[in-house]
């Protein structure tokens, strides 16, 4: 009454098969383009680290050409870069980081000692990019703080921007309790020409929290 | 008994064993940096200041704010609900339970969207779903809900809708009384983000 | 073994374990190319779905189960179940061709009950098991086998519960089986 | 690299044929293995043949193991996987009705497909119970749609629960099924010697 085979030969000849896969797998392997360097409390710290930012007044140089060791990467999409880009920048656009040339280029450039600098349409745009770097261990790569934005505004005179402290990111420009408070009788609207919202020049307002 | 059947247990044996051999690495479970860098250059993570308030005057259940400023900032305003997790405690195991609840959508909050961005990317590595950020953080919040800007004539139909829903959701959050008393009724859509890319349905 | 009973030219079924090792890779296939294991009464809820649609549109989609599996687009039909459905007949066919045991329909019963019976317990069986399955999310390949392969709760869950109570009503239905 | 489909690596427009082809190799395993006769299936609870237990654990352990491996090579990102949701409540309930109905139909819905074709009336029999059965719940729904979705623990894994690592559990589960092998195959042959009038 035995209806099944009984000899498992077949069976050793597919886990055979099975385990030249797996062995095919263990070989071929490719190790992952990126490895995280820094540990979840160093990347924490690491987004503190103002030598990991590029100031907007530091962009003088690179316009003028004058260091030469600076790189400047464009993450936005090559559309908006030929309408307009910081003088000597370079076209990355984020989608194009995923690529295996972008980081082998990110590669070369810090073997070569160059910093790279990230700038986006504001600084929001380059921080995830600029971060996730720093994590694997690209420590030549730097934000540009306030983005292309920012540096439209004040490219005249980025000098003057030392001290400015509107792209010092991270620092509310209301008072929020006094703005939020419940206003009783009178409507909030009908309070005259409120700030506009454009980029509004600000003093210096104490430390700002954190560095970039 | 066919002596196969001894080479199959072991060989399983030590397939099996093998898998105890490959485990990566000890530290808590994170994303591929390649992964990470791929989702961190789409822009599906932000929220509008509008979907949040939506949510928030909705009640929506599966809405959890989650404020990374310090706890001084936090105590002297934070929206409603919203939980305090400043960056500097965010790898601690209290702090970690908020996130990656089943059915539960984490909006990042800070005073501007660099910080919380910043928390995202973090908790996106230690591999967190359906994390979200506040684009514009509370500087934002003010400017379009609590004082918002009525619009131009010239502008289309739309900025007049958003606009008549910021009124009703300035009147929710502040209990400012308004010209126009008139609760808005404005759909503003929510997005929902698909589970990307995972295949769906079973048996 | 005696053979007494087996006719020694009769085509044997292969090894379990061959068996067992080549579905094993299929389902890792199936992952590896879906994102999802296999299942099959998926297929039968479609049917379901579908002719209830035919027969009573207004109630199919009034009803908050089926309505899920309903859209304006498709038919119910056209789900990726139905057609590995399809293809569980075909690889079955194809192996009874092979093997030699496609034939008339027949029963296959005890000895110490007649066909009718047999028939009997099959549909009340089935109706069962088609009932669990939507309460356990998918029947033995989609949940047991598919679900506990991918390390789910769920799949471990459904799999216990299924041989857990399978073992502790046989004694009941014995006459049913030897 | 996989899962293929999600993906996008194969185009979502071979998803049928795909379908199709993996089923006809499904169908062909379940049949050659003896699956599409109740009475092999059922003998796995009467102690006389174990060959669902043989197949289904092997089935088990090879897929559990392999995709560890294709995770290790990167070759399966197991966070595009489907994890069926678990359901506590509704699924315990769900398997002990599904067990109740395997012994009395002596089929499960894959093999029942792959039993018809072979020309089991039974087969026959066991899908249109089935299909009633979940007709009756279809149309019974409301009576107990709090009930469906009640205990939802979302799409967990066994690690996301007990935090023992899938290796483990691989470990674990190979284990376990490798001494049930070694053991049922002597059960068997004890119970066989009492059965005589078994045949097929």
């Amino acid at each position: 009454m035995e209806i099944h085979e009984s000899n498992p030969w077949k069976t050793l000849l597919a886990l055979s098969v099975f385990v030249v896969i797996l062995i095919v797998g263990f070989f071929t392997m490719r190790t992952p383009l990126l490895t995280y360097k820094l540990d979840m409390k160093q990347s924490i710290e690491e987004m503190k680290n103002t030598d990991a930012c590029f100031y907007p007044w530091q962009l003088n140089g690179v316009i003028t050409n004058e260091t030469k060791n600076i790189v400047l990467f464009d993450l936005r999409n090559n559309f908006v870069f030929g309408q307009g880009h910081i003088p000597g920048a370079e076209n990355l656009s984020a989608q194009d980081l995923t690529k295996e040339e972008s980081i082998e280029r990110l590669e070369d450039l810090k073997n070569g000692n160059f910093i790279v600098v990230l700038y986006g349409e504001d600084q929001l745009q380059a921080n995830g990019p600029w971060m996730l770097f720093r994590q694997v261990g690209f420590d030549n790569v730097k934000v540009l703080l306030g983005g292309y934005q920012y540096y439209l505004l004040h490219k005249d005179n980025l000098l003057a921007t030392k001290t400015d402290s509107i792209f010092q990111k991270g620092v509310p420009k209301y008072n929020f309790a006094e703005m939020a408070a419940p206003k009783n009788g009178a409507s909030v609207n009908s309070t005259p020409a409120k700030k506009t919202v454009e980029v509004t020049r600000r003093k210096k307002s104490g430390g700002a929290a954190g560095g970039c | 008994m066919n002596r196969n059947y001894i080479y199959l247990t072991l060989l399983m044996l030590i397939l099996a064993f093998g898998t105890l051999m490959i485990k990566k690495t000890n530290e808590p479970k994170q994303i591929e940096p390649q992964q990470l860098l791929f989702e961190l250059i789409q822009p599906t993570r932000y929220v509008s200041t509008d979907q949040v308030a939506k949510m928030i005057i909705q009640n929506d259940p599966s809405l959890e704010l989650i404020d990374v400023r310090n706890s001084k900032e936090f105590e002297i305003f934070s929206l409603p609900k919203a939980i305090n997790v400043p960056i500097d405690s965010l790898i601690s195991k209290n702090s970690l339970l908020n996130f990656g609840i089943p059915g539960t959508k984490v909006v990042f909050i800070s005073n501007d969207d660099i910080a919380a961005d910043q928390v995202w990317i973090l908790t996106k590595r230690l591999g967190f779903k359906s994390t979200y950020v506040m684009k514009g953080g509370l500087n934002q919040w003010i400017e379009t809900i609590i004082d918002p800007k009525s619009p131009v004539e010239s502008d289309p139909a739309l900025a007049f809708e958003t606009y008549a829903f910021r009124k009703g959701a300035q009147l929710y959050f502040t209990g400012a009384k308004t010209e126009n008393a008139e609760p808005a009724k404005v759909k503003v859509e929510v997005q929902r983000k698909k589970k990307s890319g995972g295949a769906a349905g079973g048996c | 073994m005696n053979n007494q009973h087996s006719i020694s030219n009769e085509p044997k079924y292969i090894n379990p374990y061959l068996g067992g090792v080549l579905l094993g890779l299929l389902v890792l296939i199936t992952v590896f190319i879906t994102g999802r294991g296999l299942g099959a009464s998926g297929a039968i809820k479609s049917s379901v779905v579908t002719t209830a649609q035919i027969i009573t549109p207004e109630k199919a989609s009034a009803n908050n189960y089926m309505n899920k599996l309903i859209s304006d687009d498709h038919s119910p039909m056209y789900t990726w179940l139905v057609f590995e459905s399809l293809g569980i007949f075909l690889g079955g066919l194809l192996s009874g061709v092979i093997f030699g045991r496609v034939k008339k329909f027949r029963v296959e019963h005890s000895p110490k009950i007649t066909s009718k019976t047999r028939l009997i317990f099959a549909l009340i069986g089935g109706a069962l098991f088609g009932i669990g399955s939507q309460f356990g999310r998918g029947c033995t390949s989609g949940a047991a086998l598919s679900g506990t392969a991918t390390f789910a709760l769920g799949g471990v869950i459904v799999m216990f519960s299924i041989f857990g109570t399978g073992y502790a009503v046989a004694y009941l239905f014995r006459k049913l089986w030897i | 690299m996989g899962p293929l489909i999600p993906n996008g690596i194969i185009s979502g427009n071979w998803d049928f044929v795909i379908a199709i082809l993996l089923g006809i190799a499904f169908g062909f395993i379940l049949e050659a293995s003896g699956f599409s006769s109740s009475r092999n299936i059922t003998g796995v609870f009467y102690g006389y043949n174990f060959v669902v237990l043989r197949v289904f654990f092997t089935a088990v352990i090879v897929a559990m193991v392999g995709v560890l491996y294709f995770d290790y090579f990167g070759w399966l990102d197991l966070s595009k996987i489907f994890i069926l949701p678990t359901f506590l409540t509704p699924m315990i309930l769900g398997g002990v009705i599904m067990g109740v109905g395997f012994i009395l139909g002596g089929f499960c819905p894959g093999t029942s497909f792959a039993a018809i074709a072979i020309g089991k009336l039974d087969a026959v029999f066991f899908t249109i119970g089935l299909y009633g059965g979940i007709y009756l719940f279809s149309i019974a729904f409301p009576l107990f749609a709090n009930f469906y979705d009640s205990g939802n623990l979302g799409n967990v894994t066994l690690t996301d629960i007990t935090g023992i690592s899938t290796s483990w559990f691989a470990m674990g589960f190979t284990v376990i099924a490798l001494a049930a092998f070694w053991g049922t195959s002597i059960i068997e042959k004890r119970v066989r010697k009492n059965i005589t009038e078994y045949k097929f």
